[in-house]
């Protein structure tokens, strides 16, 4: 008898059809792989089998017996527990009180008994290789370390369905075999499980079946094993396969030429912020890609917020086509031409209440205004370049961005960056969940930049990757530079040597 | 325009009635003056609606933006009290010197404000929240605690004159309406305060001078509040730090949310804000016109508003 | 420099215009330190306490605060302490609670409200405190809770205004009401004391509108220039305070009326609203003296000398009109 | 510096991290209780400057008078952690003050039923406002701030009749005393004792805190999110209506006269005690420091003597400036750690 079943589910947000007659099996023991490009409707399924959202019609059937959860809690008590995408957790709240939250330990006074909750998150939490404080708030871990703490909680409870919505999205390597090896475990118990994901070779490890959507509709399903790998994208995108041969796993063209003889267009040096960074040196040639490679909470993301002024230095310089600004301020930062697109899109991308056009005009408005006085005209220029340049697809450009799928919102956020004429790119985590198509174009946008002799600032927990589009990687390590890989020696498996010979004695937080 | 609404299908009156619900709300208010209140329907009426609304929409506006960076200022009304202590003051070197200096007054506290939000990084209700408990104290002390009577006739004429028939007053909200909605709708600064509104650390990794436009917006919104303050001076001929812009913080928040900007931020709404100030005013004098206890009073206003934000209120599926 | 340089409003000498007690009823009740209980001192060495009500930051205030501490400094009483509650209730008996603490032996209180002082005479009778209540009444027994009360009477006032008013309107037509602060007993006794005399003196003069001025210029004038509007043909208006008839006032000349065509009569005796009467804008103003000083002083040396004090002290309250208004500008305040 | 730092290795590295985390947790602790040591720093130094402040008596005052707001900040804190707000108190004090003296003809237990229900209710109209229709807690409350005044009013003939409780048993907890403390401060300190157990150590409490962190991922996270928001305000209503009961038993009559400004002095106690506006985060013992702080300046300034009213206000509003500043600055120093 299959645990979850969903029939004929429908439902519309005001604007779209998020899901259109969409039917869904799990059966026990089966981890079911739920592809889609962004806005293709796996999260809206998702959260209403969870009860998040109510279906506009359809049914829903847990074990057998017709079911409908008014609220995620009514879902947790039946035994399908959910990890959302976007790390669902309170940052302020303690890592323990986050793991524990709704289900602590109390006493026989019906007080929360904080020691026993403190020493089990540990225990907990050990396993899944976190060994931060349980007790600092859990927005001081690395993203990495937050969706752990989700994983584990979601399989405390002894759930029936494990639901998982992009769990690896901000997860490294090594990260990424824990969580395999937790579903493996899962399995074997003949937990049904969920899973959403948007790196192809993860599924092809992990999952059983697969379920295909497409605007809302579902255009396969079946045995995973069954289905080509190209026959899966070209159903996912609704494209021919003979158009999908031709790209690869990644879709950076493999030859490239940088002038190895020409002056840094970006110079970094001593780069150094108490506990995160320590004397981080690198440059950036013209058209060269430099990749930053390491572990979670490596500090890359501090090294190229503080490149963009983002991030407080206490000593080193920045330095842009020869310009030496010190210490920049955000300001100083983009008006010589520094460029960061940051690694948490929703909270320091996008601003999602202003439509595409405000987006995408957001940093050059001086550009675009006389005497202070925008000029709409120029702004429509702008915009419709880069809309067309990046194939953004929006209803119009005055749709909120909000509404945007993750992808397009990733897109609009680049062509910020690009508005603004920079001489070099930071790019952390740019293709972080979004699906196959608008990777490779992200991807092969990456290199026209590149070519167009940009300097670019790779950061991806995608090691394939980071491989394929680096001339170059600087490797780091508990914010420190432990090597760099160049030519030849650029390999996911030097890249991991690389690491592990800078392992200090014991694990650091 | 009541017509209009009968045609609508309840779909549309969704999506019309946040947008225009402040509006209809006056038209209803209107109609019914008209047909139970005497005298309603003249021009002196109006005259007076509009020049006692007149201080309120000038402090909203800047409310407005202040809101509109997510922020709030509670210390508009202190911020009249200075200017009202000051004009006196200075009235001997001449009506330009005591503007001058009142409106100096409002730069600074505007200045304050802003630092304290900007750089400091307080909570904007708390960060006003001092200058709203210090400022009337100082403007008291200022002006000696002595109410004092104001003869010069230029500042006279300036609150009770007319211009083409229209009270001068009425003129400077009118402009100031104006000047606000353009700078909102058209210039940088408008646009890059509703992105601050929208997402304040996106909008600084956008390399975008996120303290000096909250800075600005709050000296404008404390200007503002200071030309308020001299405009009622100049109305009731008399400076008195003690009583002008008791409470009309809450009364300028009033307005701006009433008017359908959202406390949250990212946008601004001129013309509603406008209305939300109408709207109250109209249910003043209603009230007054009518002869109503203050208990009746104000739990009419609490009633009207509560109807006009549940109307204009955000719709999610989320 | 201010507009008016040199003639500057702050206050003719408060000794200008003491107040005079009204000549007691013979058998007034009365008060003596053996009834009240306590220890005659002297009170030039004594702790005196002084609790105000509102800021000092009405022609009012003022002067009643500057009086208090002009005669103690007349009398050589050293240690007075004064505090100010800024019209919050809670913190006026904190206040004076504190200042009990603190051992004063004599209380000079000016209540923001006549009821509420509970807690205060519990901690005052216990340690035989006498208090002196000014321009409020508290609602309690003289010579028991509190020793005497000094003060106008609110009604009295409102009464002698509706006389006015009666005599200004020729005891027809239509006046509206001014109120002060809602839920203050000012308002409150001002107000029934009006009505009850007009509706005495002159039934028929119509009282068609009351709203709320709460005792602030600005309050009056909107609310005169909104009842302009919905009854044009209003004939007078009283204003509980002088404050809010000022206001008024300005409302009639925006609204165009002349001098006279309706009828002004307010409460307090400031000087504005004296030279109103001057302008000939208003008709007559009611005095309410805020210089305690002298009097309460006055009466607590002979209460602490031994000798009977009254429990219940209303001072005479004069008043303004176009007979005497330019004479006694002067002591207006 | 700099040298020192560019000889750095790994291991060095989290050796520093580790430093840095002890100072943290230093930092932080003051940051957490500094209302708490500015209120220490304040009363030492006036025990030693006024003799006056030393006696028992004069502590003892503060604290009667310290209960009322003491209770309505509890209330407050408890809304502000779930990133609320909560103006209405100011009002449902005053008007729990006149019906509780009112019903006090009707027997003690009358006394406090009738300000407990009126004014739960009210907070039961706010919570669910809130709650389910998404409403701004400011605008929503403002509202009923602007409607229990007017309820108030209506209720005492436009605030003209004080109602005179009339219940002995009532006027004697206004007044009595236990230990030379009055009632109400044990009564406030029970309470706030139960607040802090019910918001550190209860389902409740997290559940506060977490949808005052960020209330979508409680939502998914199974927290019953609006219960918890309609929980808080009628928690607000029920102090505030409770605190002005109290009062009325002190002041033996139900002023009507009451509570002008008391929310905002509620949200500054709060604030200086530490608790974060934006929510999730915050403490009641902070907000105890707050308040008591507030009331000691208080008795500080009437100490001086003869301070002109209105420069007293200059002074709270710098002083407020001062402490708020100086917090702002503590939580700084720990981020950038
Ligand atoms: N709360 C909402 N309000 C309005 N539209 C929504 C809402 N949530 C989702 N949508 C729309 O519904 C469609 C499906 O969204 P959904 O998040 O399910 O896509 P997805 O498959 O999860 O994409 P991704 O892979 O980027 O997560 C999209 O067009 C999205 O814009
Ligand atoms: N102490 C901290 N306080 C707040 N945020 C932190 C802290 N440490 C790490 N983070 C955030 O967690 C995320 C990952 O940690 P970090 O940036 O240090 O590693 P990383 O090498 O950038 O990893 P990645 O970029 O792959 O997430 C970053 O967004 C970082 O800003
Ligand atoms: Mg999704
Ligand atoms: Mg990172």
């Amino acid at each position: 008898m299959p645990l979850l079943e969903v029939s004929d589910v429908s439902k519309t947000f005001p604007g779209v059809r998020a899901l259109d007659q969409v039917s869904f099996t799990l059966n026990p023991g089966e981890v079911h792989a739920l592809v889609g490009e962004n806005g293709a409707g796996k999260s809206t399924l998702i959260k209403v089998i969870t009860g998040v959202y109510q279906p506009d019609d359809g049914e829903l059937r847990y074990q057998g017996e017709p079911a409908r959860f008014g609220t995620p809690m009514d879902a947790q008590h039946a035994g399908i527990s959910t990890i959302y995408q976007e790390v669902n957790l309170i940052p302020l709240m303690s890592v323990s009180h986050n793991l524990f939250l709704g289900r602590e330990p109390r006493n026989r006074l019906g007080l929360l008994d904080e020691g026993r909750m403190h020493r089990e998150a540990r225990a907990i939490l050990a396993g899944y290789g976190v060994t931060a404080d349980i007790r600092l708030p859990l927005g001081t871990l690395a993203l990495g370390a937050q969706q752990m703490v989700a994983l584990a909680r979601a399989v405390m409870i002894d759930a029936k369905v494990v639901i998982m919505d992009e769990p690896t999205s901000s997860l490294e390597p090594r990260e990424v075999e824990t969580l395999f090896g937790v579903i493996r475990e899962l399995h074997a118990r003949g937990i049904g499980i969920v899973y959403v994901s948007h790196r192809l070779d993860e599924l092809y490890r992990i999952c059983d079946a697969v379920t295909i959507l497409r605007d809302g509709r579902v255009v396969h399903t079946g045995r995973l094993a069954d289905l080509e790998r190209i026959r899966l994208v070209a159903l996912m995108l609704g494209r021919e396969m003979s158009e999908i041969r031709r790209e690869g796993a990644t879709a950076f063209s493999s030859e490239k030429a940088v002038d190895t003889g020409a002056a840094p267009i970006l110079r970094a040096s001593g780069l150094t912020s108490r506990r995160k960074l320590h004397d981080i040196t690198f440059d950036v040639r013209p058209g060269e890609v430099v990749g930053l490679g390491g572990l979670l909470g490596a500090g890359r993301s501090e090294t190229i917020k503080a490149i963009g002024g983002a991030y407080p230095l206490d000593d080193g310089d920045v330095q842009v086509d020869g310009v030496d600004l010190k210490r920049p301020t955000t300001v100083q930062a983009v008006r010589n031409g520094i460029a960061v697109q940051p690694e948490d899109r929703k909270a320091e991308g996008i601003v999602a209440g202003l439509s595409v056009r405000e987006n995408i005009a957001l940093a050059v408005l001086p550009k675009v205004s006389r005497l202070g006085l925008v000029s709409d005209a120029r702004i429509d220029a702008i915009v419709e370049r880069y809309m067309t340049r990046l194939r953004i697809k929006a209803s119009s450009p005055d749709q909120l961005v909000g509404d945007l799928s993750g992808g397009n919102q990733q897109k609009v956020l680049l062509a910020r960056l690009l508005a603004t004429g920079p001489k070099v790119l930071l790019l952390d985590e740019p293709t972080r969940g979004i699906d196959v198509g608008a990777k490779a174009e992200v991807q092969s946008l990456i290199d026209e930049l590149a070519a167009e002799g940009i300097g670019v600032v790779l950061v991806s927990s995608d090691a394939e990757e980071l491989i394929e589009g680096a001339d170059r990687v600087v490797v780091l390590r508990d914010g420190v530079v432990v090597g760099t890989l160049t030519g030849a020696s650029v390999t996911t498996e030097d890249l991991m040597a690389t690491i592990a010979a800078a392992a200090p004695p014991e694990e650091a937080e | 325009m009541t017509t209009a609404t009968l045609t609508l299908t309840t779909r549309d009156l969704r999506a019309w009635l946040p947008k225009y619900g402040v509006y209809l709300a006056i038209v209803l208010l209107v109609l019914y003056n008209i047909f139970f209140t005497p005298y309603f329907l003249t021009w002196s009426n109006l005259r007076i609606q509009l020049i006692q609304v007149a201080p309120v929409v000038i402090v909203a506006l800047g409310m407005a933006l202040v809101i509109g960076t997510e922020g709030i200022d509670l210390s508009v009304g202190s911020v009249m009290a200075l200017a009202a202590a000051l004009i006196p003051l200075y009235l001997g070197y001449g009506v330009a010197a005591a503007v001058l200096v009142s409106l100096l007054a409002g730069v600074a506290v505007g200045l304050i404000n802003g630092v304290l939000v900007a750089r400091v990084g307080l909570q904007p209700i708390v960060a006003t929240l001092a200058l709203f408990v210090g400022g009337r104290g100082l403007a008291v002390v200022i002006s000696g605690g002595q109410l004092k009577d104001v003869r010069n006739p230029d500042l006279i004429r300036l609150g009770s004159g007319d211009l083409l028939g229209i009270p001068i007053l009425v003129w400077v909200a009118a402009v100031l309406v104006l000047v606000v909605a353009f700078v909102v709708r058209r210039t940088v600064f408008g646009r890059r305060l509703l992105a601050i509104g929208g997402n304040r650390r996106a909008t600084e990794l956008a390399g975008l001078p996120v303290k000096r436009v909250l800075i600005t917006v709050y000296v404008i919104c404390s200007v503002l509040a200071s030309i308020a303050g001299l405009l009622s001076v100049a109305r009731i001929q008399s400076s008195d730090a003690s009583a002008v812009g008791l409470l009309i913080e809450l009364s300028a928040i009033t307005a701006v949310v009433v008017g359908g900007t959202p406390l949250t931020g990212g946008r601004v709404r001129v013309l509603g804000t406008v209305a939300g100030a109408l709207l109250m005013q109209l249910v003043i004098a209603t009230m007054i016109k009518h002869n109503l206890p203050p208990s009746t009073t104000e739990i009419a206003q609490a009633v009207i508003i509560l109807v006009a934000v549940y109307v204009a209120r955000e719709r999610k599926a989320r | 420099k201010s507009e008016d340089s040199g003639s500057d409003g702050t206050g003719a000498p408060a000794s200008a215009a003491a107040q005079v007690a009204q000549s007691a009823a013979p058998g007034a009740a009365t008060c003596t330190i053996d009834q009240y209980g306590g220890t005659k001192i002297d009170l030039k060495t004594a702790k005196v306490g002084f609790s105000q009500s509102e800021k000092e930051a009405n022609p009012f205030r003022i002067a009643e605060t500057q009086s208090i501490k002009d005669e103690a400094a007349k009398l050589g009483i050293t240690q007075l302490t004064t505090t100010n509650a800024n019209s919050q209730f809670n913190k006026q008996i904190s206040d004076v609670e504190q200042m009990i603490d603190s051992g004063v032996q004599l209380l000079v209180i000016a209540p923001l409200n006549s009821d509420g002082w509970d807690s205060v005479f519990a901690k005052a009778s216990a340690k035989k405190i006498p208090i002196v209540t000014i321009d409020r009444k508290i609602n309690a027994t003289a010579c028991k809770d509190y020793l005497t009360f000094i003060g106008s009477d609110f009604a009295e006032q409102g009464k002698r205004a509706a006389d006015e008013m009666a005599k200004a309107m020729g005891n027809k037509g239509k006046v509206a009401i001014l109120l002060g602060a809602p839920g203050n007993n000012v308002t409150t006794l001002r107000t029934s004391g009006f009505k009850d005399e007009i509706g005495k003196v002159a039934p028929d003069i119509k009282i068609v509108f009351e709203q709320t001025g709460n005792f602030a210029r600005e309050d009056g004038q909107k609310v005169t220039e909104q009842l302009l509007q919905s009854n044009p043909d209003i004939n007078g208006i009283y204003g509980e305070n002088d404050e809010m008839a000022l206001g008024a006032i300005t409302a009639l000349k925006g609204a165009g009326k002349k001098a006279g065509d309706v009828k002004v009569v307010s409460i307090d005796g400031t000087k504005g609203a004296v030279q109103a009467i001057v302008d000939g804008w208003a008709n007559a103003v009611i005095e309410s003296n805020p210089r305690f000083g002298p009097l309460s002083f006055a009466t607590a040396q002979k209460f602490f000398g031994g000798e009977p004090v009254g429990q219940d002290i209303i001072i005479q309250d004069r008043q303004y009109d176009s007979s005497n208004a330019k004479a006694d500008l002067g002591s207006a305040y | 510096m700099s040298t020192e730092v560019a000889r750095e290795t790994p291991a060095a590295a989290v050796e520093d991290a580790r430093r840095a985390e002890r100072t943290d947790r230093i930092v932080g602790t003051i940051q957490r209780q500094g209302a708490l040591a500015v209120l220490i720093v304040v009363v030492v130094i006036s025990l030693i400057a006024f003799p006056n402040f030393r006696s028992f008596d004069n502590t003892a005052t503060i604290l009667v008078a310290a209960a009322p707001p003491m209770l309505i900040a509890l209330g407050m804190t408890f809304v502000i952690i779930t990133g609320g707000i909560d103006l209405s108190v100011g009002s449902l004090y005053v008007l729990g003050g006149v019906l509780a003296a009112w019903a006090s003809q009707y027997g003690f237990a009358a006394a406090f039923a009738a300000p407990l229900v009126v004014c739960g209710l009210i907070g039961v109209v706010n919570g669910a406002l809130i709650a389910y229709t998404r409403m701004a807690p400011f605008i929503v409350t403002l509202a009923a701030l602007l409607g229990a005044r007017g309820l108030m009013r209506a209720i005492s003939d436009e605030g003209s009749e004080t109602y005179l409780v009339k219940n002995d048993a009532f006027k004697q907890l206004g007044n009595g005393s236990f230990l030379g403390i009055g009632y109400q401060v044990w009564l406030a300190a029970v309470l706030v004792v139960l607040g802090m157990v019910l918001l550190s150590r209860t389902r409740f409490g997290h559940s506060v805190y977490a949808v005052g962190g960020s209330e979508d991922a409680a939502a998914l996270m199974g927290v019953p999110v609006r219960r918890i928001k309609v929980g808080v305000y009628v928690m607000s209503g029920l102090l505030a209506g409770l605190a002005g009961a109290i009062n009325a038993a002190k002041l033996g009559s139900g002023v009507t006269v009451l509570g002008t400004g008391m929310e905002l002095d509620a949200i500054a106690a709060v604030v200086i005690g530490g608790t974060l506006l934006t929510g999730g985060a915050g403490t009641i013992a902070g907000t105890v420091a707050g308040v008591l702080l507030l009331g000691v300046i208080q008795n500080l300034i009437n100490q001086v003597g003869n301070v002109n009213s209105n420069w007293q206000q200059v002074i709270s509003g710098a002083f407020l400036a001062l402490v708020v500043v100086a917090q702002t600055y503590l939580v700084k120093l720990r981020r950038v750690n």
